[in-house]
């Protein structure tokens, strides 16, 4: 039965689930890193609870990029170097939709955590309540826009240092920082976040195909 | 004649940031014309020790 | 038309070999060297010099002569490396690639003297040397996304393999700048009504305003210039074991 | 029977040096072909052509498909194993070959007939406890799930003990039987091999 590309894109996304689950580093190390950074602030800065409500969003969501940043080269280093990533490009099927599907699970596996951890850290900075659901939601779109940022970065620098990842992608993730952070700063002084919104689900409409057609040019100049 | 040059030079006392910008300019310029003359030269240096 | 596009493709073929590069652009040099001066020259001391002083600021504004231009050549430029980036990966063109690592230290440069005159313009008309206006900004940020694209040239060792690296990350570049300075923009707008912006030209009597225009004129030619000779020093590197070089170069040592 | 594959004065160079140039060879049903060459002379790469990993600079390629006329896509299934063998060490032997884009629409007892016909008696043991010589048997378990058209393997011959080998060359001829043709890369022709592409004189 030829390999049609539903049952390979499912079959990946359990492969790399089941492989996260079992080496537990992937999802915790996020999720701890999220949290000392937040606790940074109160600790370097001032304990004050209104000081602290003012830079809740913004310190939020520094923390959550860079967390989100902390596991990209996870993404294609590993199976690069154990050589089932070959198999992607060999086939017929687009292979886009199969990198995709790494996306997604590496979405999935620094997502969550992240957004765990800010809903612990929104009491520790005493965000008001409200303002916690646009939080979510605009963490939601902003560490799946960080995961297709992070593949690009991850693609052109897979034999390469972690660091360098990060420094090509860090000016690339300025305008989910600006939109997230405006969200949950408006939500927070009850004003209407859906804009900011929208324009981050934008965003991710036009990043899914486009950068991950990007990613599949950028692992193929690997192979050379 | 000699009044206008000074003029020019101080500018009515912002003469110093106008001229430190055109000193940029030109130390940047600078900059990128030396890089490639370097290059070819280091090019030339390799050749000539190779052909002896 | 179906004529004039083949000469341009074989145009663009010819100039795709790098000897028959290297031998039209020693023809063109001495030319470009002298118009590049003479304009570059005109402008700035137009600018400099001989334009009226400005009844607001007084010759303080006269950084516009550098500053504009230098902020829209570093904008330009990276427009430039994108179509490059462009064509090399689909028509895998080398020489484009070549082009493309050319022009990313000139873009780098030119964005810094931009950032580093904004900022200089800045201590005398608002006192503090770094002004978080919304141009400033998404200047400050396109020089990251340079030294991004020219740390990840110098990471890859393969040099064609590093030129198609580029190009990808000139393409993300190209699709994300627009979105960043919108976004820049309206970030401006909400944490500083914009009482004053750095860069909107105060109000420019034409005989100010053609100064600035020779003067983006010299920038780009100079763009050009110093593209060239980047251009020359890269493919001679490259090239250096094949036998052309030794025949067309060497021989004469320029 | 038509061949499967043929390949025509196909040339590449990497990073400046000329690899090989104009190559000429046919793969034909249940025929091995070997590519013999020192190490860094491109036999990696050459593979990595006609897989279409790499884009091909000058030459062609023209594959046999299904309905016996050739055309430039490849619609045939082949395998692929490079230098690292594809087996991910979070994973068990069984899952392995469960979980690899070669087992499309294959049963549960072909995956185990397969493991149990290499070697490998405990199934669900991690393939990180396994030795290097269990891993190789583990993606050799790989060729047997289906029967793919051509199967490209870099260097299956190396760091292997006699025992291992001789399974490698039953299997091979095996395959071969069922019209399966072989195109490995090595440093000496071996002897199931019907015919050889030498890389080192080539230049």
């Amino acid at each position: 039965m030829k390999s049609n590309i539903y049952n390979w894109f499912f079959l990946i996304l359990r492969r790399d689930l089941l492989i996260a689950s079992r080496r537990s580093s992937t999802y915790i190390t996020p999720l701890i890193f999220f949290l000392i950074v937040i606790s940074f602030f109160p600790i370097a800065l001032s304990p004050d609870q209104e000081f602290l409500r003012s830079l809740a969003p913004g310190v939020i969501w520094i923390a959550a990029l860079l967390s989100s940043l902390l596991a990209i080269e996870t993404i294609f280093s590993e199976d690069f170097r154990d050589g089932t990533l070959d198999e992607f490009f060999i086939s017929n099927d687009p292979s886009f939709v199969l990198v995709f599907a790494k996306v997604l699970c590496h979405w999935l596996v620094t997502g969550f955590p992240i957004l765990i951890a800010s809903i612990i850290s929104s009491l520790i900075l005493y965000l008001p309540f409200n303002s916690l659901m646009p939080m979510i939601c605009s963490l939601i779109l902003g560490t799946f826009f960080m995961s297709l940022l992070g593949a690009i970065g991850a693609a052109l620098s897979l034999g390469k240092s972690a660091i360098l990842s990060a420094i090509i992608v860090l000016p690339f993730s300025i305008p989910t920082l600006l939109m997230g952070t405006a969200a949950v700063a408006s939500a927070i002084d009850y004003q209407d976040y859906s804009g900011f919104l929208l324009i981050m689900g934008a965003m991710l409409a036009i990043g899914i195909p486009g950068l991950c057609l990007l990613t599949v040019e950028a692992i193929l100049l690997n192979y050379e | 004649m000699i009044e206008q040059i000074s003029a020019i030079i101080h500018m009515d006392g912002n003469g110093l940031y106008v001229w430190s910008c055109f000193l940029l300019l030109i130390l940047i310029i600078g900059i990128n014309i030396y890089m490639p003359i370097r290059k070819l030269k280091k090019v030339n240096k390799e050749s000539q020790s190779k052909t002896q | 038309m179906n004529k004039m596009w083949n000469y341009i493709k074989d145009w663009f073929i010819e100039m795709g070999s790098p000897p028959l590069f290297f031998k039209w652009s020693s023809k063109v040099l001495p030319w470009l060297i002298f118009t590049t001066i003479i304009i570059f020259a005109l402008g700035l001391t137009w600018g400099l010099f001989y334009s009226p002083t400005d009844y607001k600021q007084g010759d303080v504004y006269r950084i516009i002569y550098i500053h504009v231009p230098s902020a829209i050549l570093g904008q330009s430029i990276f427009m430039f490396m994108a179509v490059c980036g462009f064509i090399t990966m689909v028509w895998r063109v080398k020489i484009s690639g070549m082009l493309l690592k050319a022009a990313a230290p000139i873009g780098a440069s030119f964005t810094l003297l931009a950032l580093l005159t904004g900022s200089i313009w800045g201590k005398p008309t608002w006192g503090t040397w770094w002004v978080w206006d919304a141009r400033l900004t998404s200047t400050l940020i396109l020089f990251f996304i340079y030294a991004a694209i020219i740390g990840l040239h110098s990471s890859i060792d393969d040099k064609s393999k590093a030129d198609r690296a580029i190009s990808i990350l000139s393409i993300v570049g190209i699709a994300i700048i627009p979105i960043i300075k919108k976004s820049v923009d309206w970030w401006q707008t909400l944490h500083q009504p914009s009482t004053f912006s750095l860069t909107s030209a105060p109000s420019m009597t034409p005989d100010m305003y053609q100064p600035l225009l020779v003067c983006v004129l010299g920038f780009y030619l100079m763009f050009a210039l110093l593209l060239t000779m980047n251009l020359r020093a890269e493919v001679i590197v490259r090239e250096k074991n094949k036998s052309w070089v030794s025949k067309q170069y060497l021989s004469e040592d320029k | 029977m038509l061949p499967k594959l043929k390949v025509s004065n196909l040339s590449c160079t990497r990073a400046g040096n000329l690899l090989f140039n104009n190559l000429n060879f046919e793969v034909n049903a249940g025929q091995n072909i070997e590519i013999i060459g020192s190490n860094g002379s491109g036999k990696t790469t050459l593979l990595r052509i006609l897989l279409g990993l790499i884009h091909i600079g000058k030459g062609d390629m023209e594959w046999l498909d299904n309905k016996d006329n050739y055309n430039q896509f490849r619609d045939m299934e082949c395998f692929y194993q490079g230098h690292s063998l594809g087996i991910k060490n979070l994973l068990s032997a069984e899952e392995n070959l469960r979980l690899s884009s070669f087992s499309f629409g294959v049963s549960e007892e072909k995956i185990h007939s397969s493991l149990d016909r290499v070697g490998i008696e405990r199934h669900s043991a991690l393939a990180s406890e396994l030795s290097v010589g269990q891993k190789k048997r583990i993606s050799i378990a790989r060729w047997l799930l289906k029967d793919f058209g051509i199967y490209f393997i870099d260097e299956p011959f190396s760091a292997l003990d006699d025992e291992a080998s001789n399974l490698i060359e039953e299997i091979i001829e095996e395959l071969n039987k069922k019209g399966a043709s072989f195109v490995i890369t090595g440093h000496r022709p071996s002897n199931v091999v019907s015919s050889q592409i030498n890389l080192d004189h080539e230049v």
